[in-house]
């Protein structure tokens, strides 16, 4: 079996080595199909994994070899297969494989076409370390890795000027790129701090040895350290305060925020917390937490995505607000309802990313939805994969979102959290009312198109097709629910809805369905037959307010990022150059000076001379006194 | 009783006015005279020292001063002499060639 | 008793006659007041037993030093009164003062080391000028011998400077300077 | 070989003297085999150099002034083996990279007895001949940067040589004065390292002789607020003369820290972590946002090295295995990063003659190849797991934690701030439209310049990925140290911060 484990692992890192080697040239087809297959490979190897670790019930542990060993420490490169890593290797891989294919339609055009896959499998290589990894450096490793790909594909198109915030709220896509790198850069630090605790406190950084040392470990330095990892996983995972890199991340190609920004990589966090449940359990204070800030973050994106008219950033947003939704059920300690709606999360967002990446590529990248309208006729497919994805976004039946979503809200009811639970209810009617309100305003209506000049074309078959497996997943996800729920707690705590809860089970489902619905029957209302803008409402306080975001990004603009070039500038040019430098310059000067001033008394005049050595004279003498005076 | 003591200050008070001569002459004859004056300074408390320690030391280094001046006053002398020859003055401060 | 009205008496007039030497505006008096003094310092070397440095004192410094001085001055202008640009007259006394003041503390100050042991005592019997010169021809025969060459050569030395031909001595130079610089320009 | 330092030290040496009946057109060809062949020892050096032994290994002692104890006494462990080969890497391929032609020939003659002095600097054990190799080594930097420098080389090259001279006259004030008190208690005169290693201070001796070396190792390092002269002389040096300053004569101040101060002082070194801690923690943030405000390409990478030094003082001073091998690594991986760095911002300014950000924008879309390597070499430089910045600076800040989870956190503002600064510079050189008309038309690298940067490239991921051959001989080393440090130590509070691992301790 180890031998599908390095399969699995290493078959992106070829692929991306393989692409890299034609990354200067002109667009090579097999380049595309060569990266997608051996992704594919990579993920039948997960599968065999899957299914192995499902027969056996364990997990397959390797360790390749030594990497950091100084002091105490010893790091090695070792990989584990477990319930849970492998179930984000079958997602990570599957939604990969799809986005690669979808990718040799989508970047057709693109010059850099081989420089894509190389970035786009060395994400994937990141992101199996990132999950398969049996210690926290080796998780460090594909957290970091993830997001320097994360920062090359972002910036991909690089060479586009910034232009003002008003134009385009990312400015640039890499402008976007960086900050995506920089804020996830502070989260990284809590990360790391995170690992200090734990290895100073256990002596190690394996999971194994760490989860086992838990017992003896004081509530402080628990709490200390769930607190820092969870910091990591904020950034990663764009939880507020951290969130607008995710957005703007969107000024990537339409497949990276399909794979990396909404599927994959801003599940690490989740994934992180799932991983490290031992320590998250036994520091319920840093859970609730957890699950208070997801469920904030779950109502605030929503709210944000309510108004937005760009077609990614609703999509974006709306991730944002499941990943609330994935960290209120792991914070709340659902942690395998967590990982199942990061699952069945990543194969319906995915899908409806693809599906806007169609949108795009029809519309030449036009990402207004004010401007389309009336696509279904063009673009019959991608409406229906669309469709099928709000609606399992919304969390109707029998679709996937409607399990794993239900699932979360019915545990907040359960925890007792009603709080927690009625805001994750209405955002539940805000998700629905979004992401078709979205849908109609692109497919249904008049076509606003035309006035632009564009003709809208479907994408090519091969790429629908590769859509299939993303669309049937988030359609039949959701009754593999306790199948899933069998196979991973085997690993994971499991969790029980109480007799309660479950006698009310229809009831609490009712209420969300109605939410569901009413949100879509509102959006069906509003704009299924085009658009009709109000000027009172557009100009109303709240729609302003959620439609700069609430005013973060240019808060951190005013107030972070100015300031830090202010102060950098003032520091290098008044402290530096006329403080610390000047000092330097100043003694220099007070001694050259000095010399200079002294020079003058070598006025060649002997008298004056001897004037001078009568002063030296009689300071010796005084010298002389005064010593033997104090002697 | 005479002592030590009243010789030395003696000699210090003469060497005070030989330095004062000194700084304050401008003439390099007048130096001279200072230079002398000091040199008398000294040798009284040469002289007064080896009296008071029984030890011949003290005069044996007034001797030698006194040889040395009589060297330095005839070398001395001789440039004065060339210095006046070729400037016509004895005054420090028209000897300025060696202003830095 | 004698010994200190000697000394102060002496002490008196050496520091007046020195003090005239220094400040007087005449050469004349000034060496004049200078070989005085002189004289007055080898009454100390009198007083102090050190009779054959008082003799010396007296024959070199009154007799030969003062005689080459007075010789010199031939050479130069001395009857008149020096035109010198003194300077400033608080601050060098304040530095003179001081000097003084700071070598009478020190000298004032028993610091002396009692326990100083004579390297060459005198001889008990002997009469100073025998122990001088017991002393002088042994321990000190080099540094005699060598200065008495100094005193060859700065003789020798003094003669050939004073006796010097000057290229442009003060009297003749005012036409050769002209003269000069014309060959200089002829010779471009 | 036994004398196979003695080889290394002087091999160039003699190279350098040879070197001036070389022809003038050969010369280059002359100073890069010689720098080869150099390299290829020191190589030698590591191959016959056995890992497991901590101590002291090729010693070699020939005594020069027996009166005075002063010897010719050179020997390697773990912690200078790769400094030393780090340097003859270093001159190689920044010599290979040379595109100066103005007087080529005194250029390369330059580098050669500046590398006899870097070389001797780090294996010699005797503090006179240290602080020879120490001094000399200033004077063919000074002809570098004063000889082939930019507009104000001339200030600059003055204010380096004076600076670092100031600061290395006070280090041989402590050095005599340590010698005196070697003298004073075992009755013979020594300025042998290992010697004084013995030699058991009292607390406030080991205070005033801290300091003193302290300022001499300081200015080199250089550490805050004594850090002015670098940017002058990284802003005016050639690329070459960047390239060394940056990559080997900086080490020479914390390795100073490592071989001085830490051994001969373990309790004055306790006593001050938390101030150097906390200069290290203003050089971190300070220079990070100094280097954020830079107009100048290179500027921003001078600053950026004094932030990074900054990481590596902290973790000469973590008074644990990891933190110190952490640091040493750090030193490695600082030299082999900043090295290329500055060699690749010589690559542009060849073309452009200019250094000014503003100047360039685009560059990814002219010069791909170039812009992958300095992406890539950016990213080891703030420290992305498996390029080799992330080993030291991991374990710097893993062991310095140790010690304070406070100043852990501040320091580790360097993996945010040093994010920030770079990926600005890399934002505004490479990427957005290409705006300027001149740089249209620019070359990608050409083929000496691979040579010179591609190895740098393998060697950042091969110790990236595989740190142990060069980790485990520092490792070992360092061990031995600390424990040694433990043992020698008076005060409780050095005995409590002085953490020995596992392993040491097992030993004992």
């Amino acid at each position: 079996m180890e031998k599908y484990l390095y399969i699995a692992l290493f078959a992106p890192l070829a692929s991306s080595l393989f692409a890299a080697l034609f990354g200067m040239s002109p667009k090579k087809m097999f380049v595309g199909v060569i990266a997608s297959i051996l992704l594919g490979i990579s993920f039948l190897a997960s599968v065999v994994l899957a299914l192995y670790v499902n027969q056996t019930g364990e997990g397959i542990h390797v360790t390749m070899m030594e990497w950091i060993g100084a002091g105490d420490l010893l790091v090695p490169f070792g990989f584990l297969v477990d319930q849970v890593s492998v179930t984000m290797m079958v997602v990570v891989t599957l939604v990969s494989t799809v986005v690669h294919i979808y990718s040799i339609g989508y970047m057709d055009h693109d010059k850099s076409f081989n420089r894509f896959f190389s970035y786009l499998s060395a994400f994937v290589f990141s992101m199996l370390v990132l999950v398969m990894s049996d210690n926290f450096a080796g998780l460090f490793i594909g957290w970091e890795g993830v997001g320097v790909c994360s920062w090359l594909l972002i910036g991909f198109w690089y060479h586009k000027p910034d232009v003002s915030v008003e134009e385009n709220p990312s400015i640039s896509p890499s402008w976007a790129a960086n900050e995506a790198f920089i804020v996830n850069r502070i989260a990284d630090l809590g990360m790391l701090v995170g690992i200090f605790i734990l290895f100073w406190n256990t002596g190690s950084l394996q999971y194994d040895v760490v989860f086992a040392q838990i017992p003896h470990l004081s509530e402080a330095v628990l709490v200390a350290a769930a607190t820092a990892l969870f910091i990591g996983a904020m950034g990663k995972s764009a939880q507020f305060p951290l969130h607008t890199w995710l957005t703007d991340a969107m000024e990537g190609p339409t497949p990276v925020s399909a794979l990396i920004h909404a599927a994959t990589m801003v599940t690490a966090g989740v994934f992180l917390v799932i991983r490290a449940n031992p320590i998250f359990m036994v520091t319920p204070d840093v859970s609730y937490f957890i699950a208070a800030l997801g469920t904030f973050v779950a109502f605030f994106a929503a709210s944000m995505a309510l108004v937005n008219r760009d077609l990614k950033r609703i999509i974006a947003y709306s991730t944002l607000s499941q990943l609330g939704y994935m960290f209120a059920a792991a914070g709340l300690g659902a942690y395998w309802i967590a990982l199942f709606h990061l699952a069945a999360h990543a194969f319906f967002k995915a899908l409806l990313f693809l599906g806007a990446g169609n949108v795009m590529h029809a519309m030449h990248d036009e990402l207004d939805i004010f401007k389309m309208g009336g696509l279904k006729k063009s673009m019959r497919w991608t409406y229906i994969y669309m469709g099928v994805a709000s609606l399992a976004l919304a969390g109707i039946p029998p679709l996937a979102g409607f399990f794993s979503k239900d699932a979360i809200i019915e545990t907040a009811f359960n925890e007792g959290r009603l709080i927690l639970w009625a805001i994750l209810v209405l955002t539940a009617g805000m998700t629905a009312f979004y992401s078709f309100r979205q849908v109609f305003l692109t497919f249904e209506g008049d076509r606003r198109y035309e006035e632009f000049g564009i003709h809208p074309h479907e994408m090519y078959k091969f790429v629908l097709i590769a859509m299939a497996p993303l669309a049937i997943l988030a359609v039949i996800a959701g009754f593999f629910q306790s199948a899933f729920h069998s196979f991973i707690t085997q690993l994971l705590p499991n969790y029980e809805m109480s007799a309660h809860t479950h006698h009310l089970v229809w009831i609490l489902g009712a209420i969300v369905l109605a939410f569901a619905v009413g949100g879509i029957a509102l959006a069906w209302i509003k704009y299924s037959k085009g658009l009709k803008r109000s000027e009172k409402v557009e100009n109303g306080f709240l729609y302003k307010l959620l439609k700069n975001q609430y005013y973060i990004p240019k808060f951190y603009a005013d107030f972070i990022s100015k300031p830090y070039a202010m102060i950098s500038e003032l520091l290098w040019k008044s402290v530096d150059m006329k403080i610390v430098d000047a000092t330097v310059d100043g003694i220099a000067r007070l001694l050259y000076n000095g010399g200079d001033s002294a020079r003058k008394m070598q006025t060649g005049n002997l008298s004056n001379n001897l004037n001078w050595m009568g002063v030296g004279l009689v300071s010796l003498l005084l010298v002389a006194t005064i010593t033997a005076l104090i002697g | 009783m005479i002592g030590l003591s009243h010789y030395l200050i003696l000699s210090g008070l003469l060497f005070a006015i030989g330095l004062v001569g000194i700084l304050r002459r401008k003439n390099l004859l007048m130096l001279f005279f200072a230079t002398e004056v000091m040199l008398n300074a000294a040798n009284v408390a040469f002289a007064a020292t080896s009296h008071y320690y029984g030890d011949l030391t003290g005069q044996m280094f007034a001797f030698f001063i006194i040889a040395i001046a009589a060297s330095e006053v005839a070398i001395g002398l001789g440039l004065l002499i060339v210095l006046y020859k070729k400037t016509g003055t004895l005054d420090l401060d028209n000897l300025a060639t060696m202003k830095g | 008793m004698y010994e200190q009205i000697a000394f102060y008496l002496f002490s008196v007039l050496t520091i007046g006659l020195f003090l005239v030497t220094v400040l007087s505006k005449n050469l004349l008096y000034a060496m004049t007041s200078l070989a005085a003094g002189m004289v007055l310092v080898s009454g100390f070397f009198f007083l102090l037993g050190a009779d054959f440095l008082g003799v010396v004192q007296l024959i070199v410094y009154v007799g030969a030093v003062m005689a080459l001085y007075a010789f010199a001055m031939m050479f130069f202008d001395a009857t008149k009164d020096t035109k010198e640009n003194n300077t400033n007259g608080s601050w060098i006394f304040l530095l003179g003062g001081l000097t003084a003041l700071l070598l009478v503390m020190m000298f004032a100050a028993p610091i002396f080391s009692e326990s100083v042991v004579a390297s060459y005592p005198s001889v008990e019997g002997a009469t100073n000028p025998q122990n001088v010169g017991m002393v002088l021809f042994t321990k000190y025969l080099i540094p005699f011998e060598v200065a008495a060459v100094m005193l060859l050569v700065a003789m020798i030395a003094g003669i050939i400077l004073a006796g010097k031909k000057m290229d442009h001595s003060l009297t003749t130079n005012e036409d050769n300077i002209e003269v000069k610089t014309l060959s200089k320009e002829e010779e471009l | 070989m036994d004398n196979i330092l003695s080889i290394l030290v002087f091999f160039p040496l003699i190279a350098g003297v040879l070197g001036f009946v070389v022809d003038k057109k050969s010369i280059r060809v002359y100073g890069i085999s010689v720098a080869i062949v150099e390299f290829l020892l020191s190589l030698w050096l590591w191959s016959s150099f056995d890992g497991n032994n901590p101590g002291m290994q090729f010693v070699e002692l020939v005594p020069l002034i027996p009166d005075f104890g002063i010897n010719y006494y050179l020997g390697v462990d773990g912690i200078s083996l790769f400094i030393v080969i780090m340097t003859a890497l270093m001159t190689l391929l920044g010599m290979i990279a040379i595109s100066i032609e103005r007087d080529i020939k005194n250029l390369i003659l330059s580098l050669l007895f500046l590398e006899m002095a870097m070389v001797g600097v780090f294996v010699s054990l005797d503090a006179i001949i240290f602080y020879l190799f120490w001094e000399f080594s200033l004077v063919p930097m000074l002809y570098i940067i004063g000889a082939w420098g930019g507009p104000l080389r001339i200030y600059a090259s003055i204010k380096f040589f004076l600076y670092t001279f100031t600061g290395s006259l006070i280090m041989l004030v402590g050095m005599l004065f340590m010698a005196y008190l070697y003298q004073s208690v075992s009755g013979v005169w020594s300025f042998s390292i290992t010697d004084w290693y013995a030699l058991v201070l009292p607390v406030n001796y080991q205070l005033w002789l801290f300091v003193a070396f302290f300022l001499g190792f300081a200015i080199k390092v250089p550490m805050f607020p004594f850090h002015t002269w670098l940017p002058y002389a990284h802003g005016q040096a050639p690329t070459i003369g960047s390239v060394i300053l940056a990559a080997v004569l900086l080490k020479m101040g914390t390795y100073g820290f490592v071989r001085f101060s830490l051994p001969l002082f373990p309790d004055a070194s306790v006593m001050m972590i938390m101030p150097i801690a906390t200069i290290s923690i203003i050089m971190i943030i300070y220079t990070a946002m100094v280097a954020y405000a830079q107009e100048d390409i290179k500027q921003v990478i001078a600053y950026s090295s004094v932030s990074h030094m900054g990481v590596i003082v902290l973790g000469t001073f973590a008074m644990n295995a990891e933190g110190v091998s952490g640091s040493i690594f750090l030193m490695l991986s600082h030299g082999i990063v900043s090295g290329a760095l500055f060699l690749l911002v010589g690559v542009i300014y060849d073309r452009r003659h200019t250094k000014l950000m503003s100047e360039f924008g685009g560059l990814a879309s002219v010069m791909p190849k170039f812009a992958v390597i300095f992406g890539f070499m950016l990213m080891a430089s703030v420290g992305l797991p498996l390029t080799i910045g992330f080993v030291g600076e991991f374990l710097v800040l893993l062991g310095f934690y140790h010690l304070s989870p406070i100043v852990t956190i501040l320091a580790g503002t360097t993996i945010i701030l040093g994010a920030v600064y770079m990926l600005t510079l890399y934002k505004r050189t490479f990427f957005g439209p290409v705006t300027n008309e001149e740089n249209k038309k620019l070359n990608d690298l050409d083929g000496k310049e691979m040579i010179a940067l591609v190895p740098l490239v393998l060697i950042v991921v091969w110790l990236g990925i595989y740190p142990k051959p060069v980790l485990e001989p520092i490792d070992n080393s360092v061990k031995s140290l600390l424990t040694f440090m433990e043992k020698k130590a008076q005060t409780p509070l050095a005995k409590e911060k002085i953490t020995l691992s596992q392993t040491s301790k097992e030993a004992e």
